[in-house]
């Protein structure tokens, strides 16, 4: 066990993925001898020369796309987009071709690719550099589709993304990145598709993930004060997400909340409402609420985008709603 | 890795009989394989919509006659005869645009779609545009393999409307990249003239990139074959990028049903009276090839596309379920193409 | 009253919006002479002229945002996309610059512009022809977003899109352009927002749209001769949508079930079974089922295509499964 | 439409004395503001990231005095030069950084965001190259409403990467559209050289579309300036499009609070040695201004920038329910700008 930070984690994987497999390669705008502008590439290049350790000019759509080529010919390319909001971008490239490959091409090529990208706010970076536009990805079949809310599982869930046979939105939170935790000496990769109990707890089940499972357990404990115990679930992957351990908290406490930093309308918490009101119908004593960004632009002031995130008090309000 | 494998014919950079015969029957195949697809069509047994090359064949058999075994390939919608040149095969060809189980793409794909990673053809593409990124990486990884490969993408004239495209010129360019770009420039993007849409010549927007460029008669097989091998002879020994343009002439409307009233009076007689399969013909009869040996190769491709039409009709329907099952790949397994 | 087809009447909106409105322009790829390959903006460039009906090159991107500064300096553009599958080039000019525009500058400038595109199966189009990514723009703050299943909404909220003066995304069904149906000698625009009771009943409520919602009448139809009256409402708005009239018939009826062509996960459907799991759980007597098409690329052959997308019979069985 | 308005100082293409030293004020406000700016974001009073343009005021003051009332400007990531020169008001510049109710965008937009219809300032924007189809629609919107308005883009050289970039030179060129885009060209993109990230000359590809053409010394203001004019009279006439690339320093970081470490020994220093604002100074000494009329306006700005600083960090901060309010306009009301 050592310390280490989200944003390491992650570094450290890419970098013992690029030692374990020479397919493995890294792509993106500035990535190289700067590290990117969260520096989660920084040092790779020294390590692993320009060749692997690639930088681009700001042709997002390009380098997505290549990276579909690169992966059907034999590499393992890895690809930095700086702000999920230039995902926009590369929606061609991820949706026509990276997602539908296998499928289309009658199962004769897979697609190995990762996109990594940073979502969120807290950084008052505006409407154009804050967005969390994870559910486009969930959407669309053939992605998948993860977001690690603690050190480890950024190793984890980086490893098995770079491993797996087909495209992996890799989903960063930024003002996460300085975020401590402790990571194994040998860790091992996260299965995609695994949620985590991050708290257990009988009265309420708080599915979150990335920065929101953090403030799911700080509401939990608040609550906990007011005789609820909440169980917290962090979902760890999106696409596919883990609809069995969710159903079966939800058997156990018969309450949910969900909470994500994204919109929430048609954001990832309407799936797992619509679904828990269907498959969970039976088991379910109150109301599924979600918590989540209300359905406008992410504002840059310090009040505006305060008020404007998910939190732990607003979780909690949520719950004791269900709880009524 | 499996890109590699069997091709239609040998490709060799010489000039030998066998070696043009080879490729004008490539040229051949295209053209009944298409003629015979715009009937089907016409008589509503083809799903969805066709984008004929008839008119562009030595386009497609001049430049995938002078790759190598290993070379990748990425097409876009005009793409059969890119397909069929590279070598996928005849039956699961026709197999795939009836939509059948034994389709190259198990009928999931379709006349747009056309892969086969067998002989590295990466896949035709439904958005303009859309193979060059992919031959960039494919280009990028023959390249951190310090492999001798070379990747090749067909695009239309119209693609320059494109911005990936120019992001591509450009990387190809800066990272020195093994990447044939050819343009088939045959005058039109859809339903109208390309000069309509496009203010810059392909080779003003190489010359910016510092790319090589060449530009050839598309109409002449041989031509485009031997400039083709010579580009490739550059890329393959670490010398960058190139871009090739073929002039060439889209005899059918843009897709199959067509009405083409854009076009002018006359015009699509014009272009159907210059025909590269019988220009070539003409060239082998003048290089000493009897009438008769070349009558006999133009029945049994005739043949062979009659008998692979009738068995690819009669195919198996694919399965749901199967489909359904396959939109991921297993996580266990091979990672590779 | 005249006779009328779906794409003809999405053809006289822009018609009537062109005549009554000078700032109104029409830009697309072929849309000029042939009248784009679905034939929907035929005969208007003879009309209006190639300046007001302007051909563009293949530069999804290029048009979109341009349709974004020529709304913001007074003109009031209609952009075609000729399959919604070629949005994913349009994702920053619409999300990052259109949907933003308005909140970002602190409410100085609007940008009223709409983009056309047609979604859907039904002719064999394919994995990259036939995609409904709807679900995508509903997500994002500051878009509208429409979805007719008629002629006479065709036209209504053609005329009502290019009257708002925000961006709607206005989505066109591409196997409906020949649908007939019936226009008033002098229609009227259809109010954003307002859904549409396309059958009374009292036993179930099928939420529908677009092409789906002749499915539901006919699956109503059905179910009509079993006993149960299904209530069939066209959503006609799907950003924002009709809460309070999908609230207003599950009060009446008590269970719910939804049906789009897009696939059923992270689709339309999430959010409105998720916020009926919400507001409307009370009135809830049974699990909210969602009839859409499964997480797969939209297959090309014509058996697979068939069995992939939602019809009557699987919205009938979805039915059936809520009335026991 | 309310594409019209005030503006900072009065536009004329003459060279009287009022106009020269107008000119240099704008530099000088620019200069000032972000002088400001750096402080006050090292305090951490500034919230987000900021671009600054010091070392850069020459183009942004030298283009946009050359515009008229009624032109429309589209800016970039480092956009606060261009805002300023183009009228934003001082004050409310100041009011969004700090992310006040005030603030031109309400606070709402920040730094990346200024924009200022009242002005034909149709924003900043935080997207590499976002602003140029934004510029080519405005430049529609000129052309079609037959006005002799122009529509002007800053982007920078790095912002060659994006295709989109290229899509819109080919549009603007087919349509022979009242377009200026200026590149300004700093040699950086980011902590990279351009050239590693560019292959391409921007007057190659200028050359390619058949775009007129011009490149200028970035500092040197009254060249800036009168290029521009000169261009924006042919684009007034119905000429087309025109590019102009001026070459410019940059000063600070790419962001406040980079350090730089990519930066080669002593290249800011070079950077730093060419001071477009000291250069026109002594140019208006050269021309005969005295010394003490320009410290006296030099001071001016300094305590006009200081009040205002002080005034904005005091400012209101904006309601979270009316920033919620505001997502869409209104459909009762105005429908255009
Ligand atoms: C991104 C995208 N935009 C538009 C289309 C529709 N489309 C298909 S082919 C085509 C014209 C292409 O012209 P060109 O590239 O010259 O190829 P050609 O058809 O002449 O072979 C268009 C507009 C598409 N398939 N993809
Ligand atoms: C689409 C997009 N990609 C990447 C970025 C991150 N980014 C912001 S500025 C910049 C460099 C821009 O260089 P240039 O255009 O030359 O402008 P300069 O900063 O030199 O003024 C980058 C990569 C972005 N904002 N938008
Ligand atoms: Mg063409
Ligand atoms: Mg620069």
């Amino acid at each position: 066990m050592s310390d280490t930070r989200y944003g390491r984690a992650i570094t450290r994987a890419l970098n013992d993925a690029m030692e374990a497999d020479p397919s493995v390669i890294v792509m993106g705008e500035d990535i190289g001898a700067v590290g990117g502008p969260f520096g989660v590439t920084r040092g790779l290049q020294k390590s692993f020369g320009s060749e692997r350790v690639r930088d681009t000019s700001i042709s997002e759509a390009a380098i997505v796309g290549a990276a579909v080529g690169a992966a059907m010919t034999g590499l393992k390319p890895v690809v930095e987009i700086m702000f999920m909001d230039f995902t926009t971008f590369t929606m061609d490239a991820l949706v026509n071709q990276a997602a539908k490959a296998h499928f289309m091409f009658g199962g004769q090529v897979s697609v190995p690719m990762v996109l990594r990208t940073p979502h969120g706010g807290g950084i008052n970076a505006g409407p154009q550099h804050s967005q969390c536009l994870e559910a486009w990805f969930a959407h669309v079949p053939g992605l998948k589709l993860v977001c690690p809310s603690n050190p480890a599982d950024a190793y984890g869930l980086m490893r098995a993304a770079i491993d797996d046979p087909n495209p992996v939105i890799f989903v960063e939170n930024k003002a996460m990145y300085g975020t401590p935790g402790k990571l194994a000496d040998d860790p091992e990769p996260v299965e995609i598709g695994k949620a985590r109990r991050a708290r257990a707890g009988s009265d309420v089940t708080l599915v979150a993930y990335g920065a929101m499972v953090a403030e799911a357990i700080a509401a939990a404990e608040v609550l906990s004060a007011e005789g609820v115990e909440a169980e917290v679930l962090d979902l760890r992957s999106l696409q596919p997400w883990d609809k069995d351990q969710v159903l079966a908290s939800l058997s156990e406490t018969h309450r949910m909340v969900i909470v994500h930093e994204a919109g929430v309308e048609f954001g990832i918490g309407a799936e797992i409402a619509a679904h828990v009101a269907d498959a969970g119908f039976d088991e379910l004593d109150a109301p599924v609420l979600r918590v989540g960004a209300p359905h406008m632009p992410v504002p840059f002031s310090r009040e505006l985008e305060a008020e404007y995130r998910p939190n732990a008090n607003k979780i909690a309000d949520a719950v004791r709603r269900v709880m009524q | 890795m499996r890109i590699s494998g069997e091709v239609m014919t040998k490709k060799r950079n010489d000039k030998s009989d066998t070696d043009l015969l080879g490729l004008y029957r490539k040229m051949r195949v295209i053209r009944e394989a298409e003629t015979a697809l715009s009937g089907l069509f016409a008589n509503n047994e083809i799903p969805g919509f066709i984008h004929l090359s008839l008119g562009q064949e030595a386009v497609a058999a001049g430049v995938c006659d002078a790759l190598r075994d290993g070379d990748t390939l990425a097409s876009n919608h005009r793409g059969h005869g890119h397909a069929l040149a590279q070598g996928v095969s005849l039956d699961q060809f026709f197999l795939e645009l009836f939509g059948k189980d034994g389709g190259i793409c198990r009928g999931r794909g379709g006349s747009m779609h056309i892969a086969d990673m067998s002989v590295g053809m990466l896949g035709a593409n439904g958005i303009v545009g859309g193979g060059l990124p992919i031959a960039l990486g494919s280009a990028l990884a023959h390249s951190i393999k310090k492999s001798d490969q070379v990747a090749v993408v067909f695009f239309g004239d119209g693609a320059l409307g494109e911005g990936a495209v120019h992001e591509v010129m450009n990387l190809a360019a800066l990272w020195n990249l093994p990447l044939l770009m050819v343009c088939e420039n045959n005058g039109w993007s859809e339903f109208s003239r390309s000069s309509d849409q496009i203010r810059a010549e392909i080779g003003d927007l190489a010359k910016a990139f510092s790319i090589p460029f060449e530009r050839v008669d598309g109409t002449k097989v041989r031509d485009v074959r031997s400039m083709t091998a010579d580009l490739c002879d550059r890329l393959r020994t670490g010398q960058g990028p190139a871009i090739l343009e073929c002039l060439t002439v889209r005899w059918h409307g843009h897709y199959e049903g067509d009405p083409q009233k854009y076009r002018a009076e006359g015009d699509q007689e014009t272009a159907t009276s210059t025909d590269c399969v019988a220009l070539e013909r003409d060239s082998l009869i003048g290089d000493g090839f009897d009438a008769a040996t070349l009558d006999a190769l133009d029945a049994e491709v005739k043949a062979e596309v009659e008998a692979v039409v009738i068995a690819a009709r009669n195919g198996a329907s694919p399965s749901f379920a199967t489909a359904l099952g396959d939109v991921h790949r297993n996580t266990i397994g091979s990672h590779h193409v």
